[in-house]
């Protein structure tokens, strides 16, 4: 059941709606104090009505900006929507930025008043206030170490829905006022403003109308046949368009639950207790999981060990068959079943995946492997192409038509062209209305009529029909004798490999291709420890020569698989090293959501890149770094480069890359 | 591997608290009940209902009710046949002061003799602990010992200086007495072993049960964060004692029908502890495995060579259950310190992380 | 009031009018003190050196006795029967280490006291399947060992001394004189004590503590073979003497579970405090009292010294 | 960072005062004549080189031994020798050097049990676990629920803490201690063996219990900075004696303290 109708165009509109249709349907569950804490729709418009006319009180008016910094918890989904019924817009912020990343993107967006979870968000504002004019009243929802504050422009999230408890009973006319400045909202109104963190300069702050985001969630919800019964659980950052379209928007067109976890750590295991149904993640987290499902099973009996790799093997054969409804031989529907009592439906069962009914991954290229692998153990896992200007979906695998090269067909109401430069442009309800206080870039950004660059270069699959992405379209560069060097490409074949957690491929304007590689701590440890490798830390594994043997290996498969490709083989990767250090947000190096800073890398490597086209076979490198605490500290390192031999070029059997 | 968890999310305490959590341990449960009340009474033959489950329920509750003792509380005692012994005996003169009155009412009743006169034994447990106070257990279990011999007014001055069980009948039906049948005896039996187990389970998952087992992991710990020793100790002694002489009236009642002194001799002392530890200390379910393996292993012993036609002298079977029970005993030791139930923790756990070893 | 006399006055009438019974309890109350002692004894060698509360040390007498007497019942001569079953008794004592102590080793007590309950029955059924269940005669004679008795005459009538229990007494006493030396001059007797003391620092002079272990394993069953020919020549070699040997386990709380004077002081009180109890006092409540006396005074001593004659007064640290 | 709080706390009242007191083994002398007071509100720590008697000190306040002479107000109630569950019961909560969990139990177990004295419901509701028996344990749940969020366990909730890592049992044991709602904390060495993360953790947990709930806290600590930078004054110990009694600042400056720690020069 949709909660569909031309009234119903805002959230808070939807709120209402859903708390008289749905009211004693669960909106929200936190794990909190050991147990599922609990709201029913009729509940959350409770305590959401407390807290924006609280917020009246407090001065937040139609058009104000106000700050969202936290981690996924109910009173910040609450606070969205209590300023959003007043007519203000929120503007979710990475929890994790750190105080100076935070302050530019607050003062840009100038806002009045922040709803944070705890001490340490509060204390990060009070760091950077000097550089926020605008900023009047701070709103946290943890007052645990807070009791001893300057409270004059500080107050707990209870005491501001106090305030709006008390107003509802001292004024009659409050509820009805607030009522109508809810039915005041429009559709065309700015509902969000979500700063992408850009992998090249400073963020951009993307508005996205009511409209844009309500249109794009109904017809993803209607794609999916999602209504109010589905589970899911919000763990991505709250500034992330997937997360305020999924565990928001979503939510609330569909009026199905959102559950927030205790804790960061807790995610899969509070996963598991719910039992999602409709899960949303990057590539990084499927990959995360099957690395921990190798790892794991490397420790298990020989028996155990053995029955795994066969039916998981069978399942490769087979799984994605009986996923898609073919026809396929009894005996094998028999085995499959056997071992999806014995193997499969354990294994979901263990990630809290038993009960989904679509999974989607998007924002990066998911290994074919990977992605192979959870469909074939029974996950209908697909893939979706978005981004942050389109409300997420420009486009999405539909049921029975998966391939894991492609991203799927123009989503509902969506229009896509292919530029005739090779990039992606696309035309739908979801484009967002522009980058706050930058026109100009919002004009380069969107045509006079109305189509959107999306900056990747792709093409549309002949056969399937359906679009593949490449890499950006200014990352794609040439060699210096013109072979075609699409780094993100070579990245992700890399990066498929357990052991690689991340890589970083140069080679544009070059002679030919090299690449600098971070370990899996993870999956190499654990390694480590099966082969009797000492390590001591990340940097001595990381330069341990056994390991270089084996992502040799791995680099040496890569370039055999490039080498089969007729515009690839000339790419191939000629020398490589290991980084001494994981590439980390916090040292600039990639974005919040996990995105190689390719620039900057370069950049800060500047020696190693230099040492790979100068015949060194060692490289020396200091680099200033940023511990967890927030203070820097410099660490150096020699590292090794090492030498691979390309494999000719094959006549190329062209049958996917076409 | 049979358990899928997925969903079984809990949203209060009470269900979080709850002594079965798992959706899929609730329906064990209750297929073993419906096993028990419903499938074995249909398809039990008298000499499996008499040699098998009856005694094999009964040494359940007994070690139950060490187990209280020395599992949850950590206090070792050697006394667990004397103390079943008086509930016995407390049963009998019960009932024969007040033959109107239900047995069944008695045998719980005696329990409640039973757990007076294990307060009084535990009351050195102020001062002593360890072994020291298992040989206080031991003055406990020689004592009473002679007393059931040397005081015939216990055993209502019958010739033989046996208990003589007289029929007492519930509702028209025999329940206690040669006339009483197998079922009738099992069921009831099973139904007081159920509900005992429950009360048990009862009070070891809530504060009581947190104060005992705070007295055995650390007792200078426990009682600075206000917990009488005195107090835990002897109620810890009174509900085992409870417990083992209600098993002890339901022995001589339901199971024998009638016993002499030496049926709560040290042997059976020793013997509920054996079952205690083999089952795992501070485990309920641990009890059960305990009494199957303890009860059940010499009957089997017995039965299979003959069984299989292997011409086997009762004595030297006899012989032959104590060299494998003391040899199985110190294997059990080494292979699992902690019992069967850490075994059955330790299958079950891997059921749960399957296809994971961990 | 009567009963007032019956209990505080009249035992001490009988004592004094009937000196010869009082001189003949106490001498039977003294041999079996020594034996209780034995026993004991044995207990207190293996709990010093391995913390194990050996519950088997009461079987391990019948055991060392049946052996003896079985292997003479099949045609072997005396002597070479007592060097045959100091033989089995050493494979016994090899056997536990390998077999329990080591693979146990690091467990808690209770798991360990648990295990000698485990050998205790496979001693009983091994010993009976082996040699057959029924009650035996030691072979007394055949180690010319003394029968007979003394009567002592006086006292108002006589005492009568069974020779076989003045030669229990004495063997004992050189039983206990040999350990002592053992154990105050000997390389091994002082590697014993240090692991009494420390395990760390018995390993750090260099002995291996399964060698101890066996050590004295072996003697704690020289002890027990020692102990059983002397109780099973003055009665019979069965099985029940194992609730006798319980009668060990008053004299060490008695005597604390570390102490070998302790272990010998226990043993008399307990012999002898138990026949006079059960003399003097016993007629008053029915008879019988032999099997708790024993018992209720451990338990009597324990309420007022937790430590036991000897031990040393516990400091509890935190 | 806390610096307003010490002159309030010198203006609290007295909580517990120790009056010349004097404890021996045999022949050892563990404590000989000491004198001092703890008062509401505030951090106190005791220090000392090994084998001053800090320990002895906290044993002798909390009832686990006896002093032969002297006498202890604690609430302005004289108690000379009280049992340590009578302590408890009084309101003083405790944690040891070396641990004193109960091992088998989990860390939510712990704590529960922390709550034993506050609850009361009888025997026969023990019995039956439902009705009353299960809405106090519930209840209690609750409290126990949010001590494990302030001091950040919840991910261990339900693991033995037997198996926890050394820092974690710290913490459970403060999560114990805790339960018991005192009115004085008295904390053994709380930061022994702990790395400079888990110390800082631990150092924020004592603050915020301070701060928070107002619980007064008695502890003895070697890591002097952390005892400067939590303290709001100090009693220094020396062979059982007391030599030092005063502000971080004055203890710091104290010649017989630098004595004492530093060795006399010959």
């Amino acid at each position: 059941m949709q909660s569909t109708g031309p009234d119903l165009d805002t959230v808070p509109k939807l709120l209402m709606h859903n708390a008289g249709t749905l009211g004693s349907r669960p909106a929200m569950r936190h794990k909190d104090f050991g147990i599922w804490q609990a709201w029913t729709w009729a509940q959350m418009l409770e305590e959401i009505r407390a807290l924006s006319i609280g917020l009246a009180e407090l001065g937040v008016k139609r058009g104000d900006k106000f700050a969202i910094i936290g981690s996924n918890r109910p009173r910040l989904y609450w606070a969205m929507c209590a300023g959003q019924a007043l007519g203000a817009v929120p503007v979710p912020v990475y929890a994790d930025a750190v105080a100076d990343e935070m302050a530019y993107v607050l003062a840009h967006a100038e806002v009045t008043l922040g709803v944070v979870e705890d001490q340490e968000q509060v204390d990060k504002l009070i760091a950077v206030s000097d550089r926020l004019p605008h900023l009047q009243q701070v709103i946290y929802d943890e007052p645990r170490g807070l009791k001893d504050y300057d409270h004059s422009r500080l107050m707990s999230f209870d005491d501001v829905q106090g305030i709006g408890r008390k107003k509802l009973v001292s004024d009659p006319q409050c509820l009805a006022q607030w009522e109508a400045g809810v039915a005041a909202g429009k559709g065309s109104d700015l509902s969000v403003i979500l700063y992408t963190s850009g992998t090249t300069g400073r963020s951009k702050g993307v508005m996205l109308t009511f409209e844009n985001t309500i249109i794009s969630a109904r017809n993803a919800n209607a794609f999916d046949h999602l209504d109010q019964n589905e589970e899911v659980i919000a763990y991505l950052p709250l500034a992330w368009v997937g997360d305020y379209i999924f565990s928001y928007v979503q939510a609330y067109a569909a009026g199905y639950c959102v559950n927030c976890p205790e804790t960061p750590d807790t995610v899969v295991q509070d996963r598991r207790e719910i039992g999602t149904t409709y899960a949303f993640a990057p590539p990084r987290v499927y990959e995360n999981v099957l690395t921990l499902t190798t790892v794991r099973m490397a420790d298990a009996g020989w028996l155990k060990r053995k029955m795994f790799d066969f039916f998981i093997a069978f399942a490769g054969r087979w799984g994605e068959k009986i996923l898609d409804g073919e026809r396929v031989p009894l005996g094998v529907r028999l085995l499959y079943g056997i071992g999806n009592l014995l193997v499969y439906g354990p294994l979901l069962n263990q990630f809290g995946l038993s009960r989904i009914r679509v999974a989607y991954t998007a924002g990066e290229a998911i290994g074919p492997e990977i992605f192979r692998f959870w469909r074939a153990v029974g996950m209908n896992l697909k893939q979706l192409y978005g981004q942050t200007e389109a409300s997420v979906y420009v486009t999405a695998q539909p049921d029975g038509e998966i391939h894991a090269d492609t991203v799927g067909k123009a989503s509902p109401d969506v229009e896509i062209k292919i530029s005739d430069s090779g990039e992606v442009m696309f035309r739908s309800p979801g484009v967002f209305a522009g980058y706050y206080k930058d026109p100009d870039k919002s004009a380069e950004v969107i045509t006079a009529d109305g189509w959107v660059h999306t900056g990747d270069a792709g093409f549309f699959d002949p056969k399937s029909g359906q679009l593949r992405i490449i890499d950006r379209a200014k990352d794609v560069g040439r060699l210096k004798d013109g072979t075609l060097f699409a780094p993100k490409y070579i990245e992700n074949k890399l990066k498929f490999y357990p052991n690689i957690r991340e890589a970083v491929a140069v080679g544009a304007d070059r002679d030919f291709v090299c690449a600098m590689i971070n370990i899996d701590l993870t999956a190499v440890g654990s390694w480590a420890e099966r082969n009797g490798v000492v390590y001591a830390s990340y940097q001595e594994l990381a330069a341990n020569p056994l390991v270089y043997d084996m992502i040799a290996q791995h680099v040496d498969e890569v370039n055999r698989s490039l080498a089969d490709e007729e515009i690839m083989a000339g790419a191939q990767i000629r020398r490589f090293l290991i980084l001494h250090k994981e590439l980390d947000a916090d040292d600039g190096e990639l974005t919040r959501t996990q995105k190689l800073r390719r620039g900057h890398i370069t950049d800060r490597y500047s020696p190693l890149v230099d040492a790979f086209y100068n015949g060194s076979t060692t490289a020396q490198i200091s680099t200033e770094v940023t511990f967890d605490d927030g203070h820097k500290g410099v660490i150096s390192a020699r590292l090794t480069i090492r030498e691979m031999r390309p494999y000719p070029a094959r006549v190329a059997k062209m049958e996917r890359a076409a | 591997m049979l358990y899928r968890e997925v969903g079984q999310y809990k949203s209060s305490y009470a269900a979080d608290m709850a002594v079965f959590p798992i959706l899929q341990d609730r329906i064990g449960v209750a297929v073993i009940l419906l096993v028990a009340f419903v499938v074995l009474p249909l398809v039990s033959s008298n000499f499996l209902l008499n040699t098998v489950l009856i005694p094999f329920l009964i040494f359940s509750l007994a070690a139950i009710g060490l187990n209280l003792l020395t599992g949850y509380t950590g206090l070792l005692s050697l006394g667990t046949g004397a103390f079943m012994g008086v509930g016995a005996y407390a049963c009998l003169k019960l009932t024969t002061f007040f033959p109107n009155v239900d047995v069944i009412v008695w045998i719980l009743a005696s329990g409640f003799v039973s757990a007076a006169v294990g307060v009084l034994f535990g009351l050195p447990s102020l001062r002593i602990k360890g072994f020291y106070l298992a040989v206080a257990t031991l003055a406990a279990q020689f004592f009473l010992e002679w007393c059931f011999i040397r005081i015939p007014w216990l055993y209502n001055y019958s010739v033989s200086g046996a208990i003589e069980v007289p029929l007492r009948t519930f509702m028209g039906v025999p329940i206690t007495g040669p006339n009483a049948t197998a079922l009738t005896r099992y069921l009831i039996v099973l139904s007081i072993v159920v509900a005992l187990t429950w009360v048990a389970s009862n009070l070891v998952h809530g504060r009581i049960g947190r104060m005992w087992m705070s007295v055995r992991d650390m007792d200078l710990a426990a009682e600075l964060i206000g917990i009488r020793l005195f107090h835990a100790k002897l109620l810890a002694f009174a509900v085992s004692s409870f417990y083992c002489g209600v098993a002890g009236a339901m022995m001589v009642f339901l199971w024998y029908g009638g016993a002499e002194a030496d049926v709560f001799a040290i042997d059976q002392s020793f013997l509920v502890l054996f079952m205690v530890i083999i089952g795992g200390l501070g485990t309920l379910i641990g009890s059960f495995f305990g009494a199957a393996l303890i009860y059940i292993l010499p009957i089997a012993l017995r039965t299979i060579p003959s069984a299989f036609g292997l011409p086997i002298r009762p004595a030297a079977a006899e012989q032959l259950t104590f060299v494998i029970v003391g040899a199985l005993i110190i294997m059990f030791l080494v292979v699992e310190p902690n019992g069967l139930a850490r075994l059955w923790q330790i299958g079950k756990q891997k059921l749960r992380v399957w296809p994971f070893p961990y | 009031m009567h009963i007032l006399y019956q209990i505080f006055v009249d035992p001490f009438v009988q004592m004094g009018t009937a000196p010869d019974l009082l001189v003949q309890t106490l001498w039977d109350g003294l041999v079996a003190g020594v034996l209780y002692a034995l026993i004991a004894l044995g207990f207190v060698l293996i709990f010093k050196a391995s913390g194990v509360f050996n519950f088997a040390q009461g079987i391990m007498v019948v055991f060392a006795a049946l052996t003896l007497v079985g292997l003479h019942e099949h045609g072997v001569p005396a002597f070479v029967a007592l060097g045959l079953t100091i033989v089995v008794m050493f494979v016994l004592a090899f056997g536990v280490e390998r077999l329990m102590l080591r693979p146990l080793i690091n467990q808690s007590e209770i798991i360990l006291f648990m295990a000698t309950f485990g050998l205790t029955y496979f001693l009983i059924g091994f010993g009976q399947l082996v040699f057959g269940g029924s009650p035996k005669v030691m072979i007394a004679q055949e180690l010319y060992l003394p029968s007979g008795a003394f009567r002592l005459k006086g006292l108002g009538g006589f005492v009568s001394l069974q020779k076989i229990d003045i030669a229990a007494v004495i063997i004992a006493s050189i039983m206990v004189a040999v350990l002592a030396v053992f154990f105050q001059r000997t390389r091994i007797g002082r590697a014993l004590r240090a692991v009494a003391d420390s395990h760390q620092a018995a390993l750090s002079v260099g002995i291996s503590l399964e060698q101890i272990w066996v050590i004295v394993w072996f003697a704690a069953g020289v002890v027990a073979l020692t102990t059983g020919i002397m109780w099973g020549a003055r009665s019979e070699v069965s099985f029940s003497l194992q609730i006798i040997a319980l009668k060990a386990l008053p004299v060490l709380i008695l005597g604390g579970f570390t102490s070998i004077p302790g272990a010998i002081v226990g043993g008399l009180i307990i012999g002898i405090g138990e026949k006079l109890g059960e003399f003097y006092w016993g007629p008053l409540l029915g008879g019988g009292i032999e099997t708790w006396l024993a018992y209720v005074i451990a338990l009597g001593f324990l309420v007022f010294r937790p430590q036991g004659l000897f031990g040393e007064k516990i400091i509890e640290r935190i | 960072m806390r610096a307003p709080s010490s002159n309030e706390a010198a203006l609290g009242e007295i909580l517990l005062a120790v009056e010349d007191v004097s404890l021996s083994f045999g022949g050892v002398r563990a404590l000989a004549g000491v004198s001092f007071d703890i008062r509401k509100g505030e951090v106190r720590a005791i220090i000392g080189p090994n084998g001053a008697g800090k320990t002895s000190m906290l044993n002798v306040v909390n009832g686990f031994y006896r002093p032969q002479s002297g006498r202890i107000t604690f609430k302005g109630e004289v108690r000379t020798s009280m049992r340590p569950y009578a302590a408890a019961r009084g309101g003083i909560a405790r944690t040891f050097q070396n641990l004193a969990l109960f091992r088998g139990m989990t860390t939510l177990d712990n704590i529960l049990a922390g709550r034993t004295l506050k609850m009361h419901r009888g025997f026969f509701w023990q019995l039956l676990r439902h009705g009353p028996a299960l809405k106090e344990e519930v209840e209690h749940r609750r409290r126990v629920e949010e001590i494990i969020d302030f001091l950040e366990i919840a991910a261990i909730r339900k693991i033995q803490v037997g198996r926890l890592p050394y820092g974690l049992q710290k913490r459970v044991e403060l999560g114990r201690a805790l339960a018991m709602e005192p009115d004085l904390l008295l904390l053994d060495e709380p930061m022994a063996g702990m790395n400079l993360e888990e110390k800082e953790d631990m150092s924020r947990f004592i603050i915020d219990v301070n701060q928070q709930y107002g619980t007064t806290v008695a502890l003895i600590e070697h890591d002097m900075g952390v005892v400067m930078d939590l303290s709001d004054r100090v009693v220094v110990l020396d062979y059982g004696r007391k030599i030092a009694d005063g502000t971080p600042d004055e203890v710091k400056r104290d010649k017989d303290v630098i004595r004492a720690y530093l060795g006399e020069p010959q």
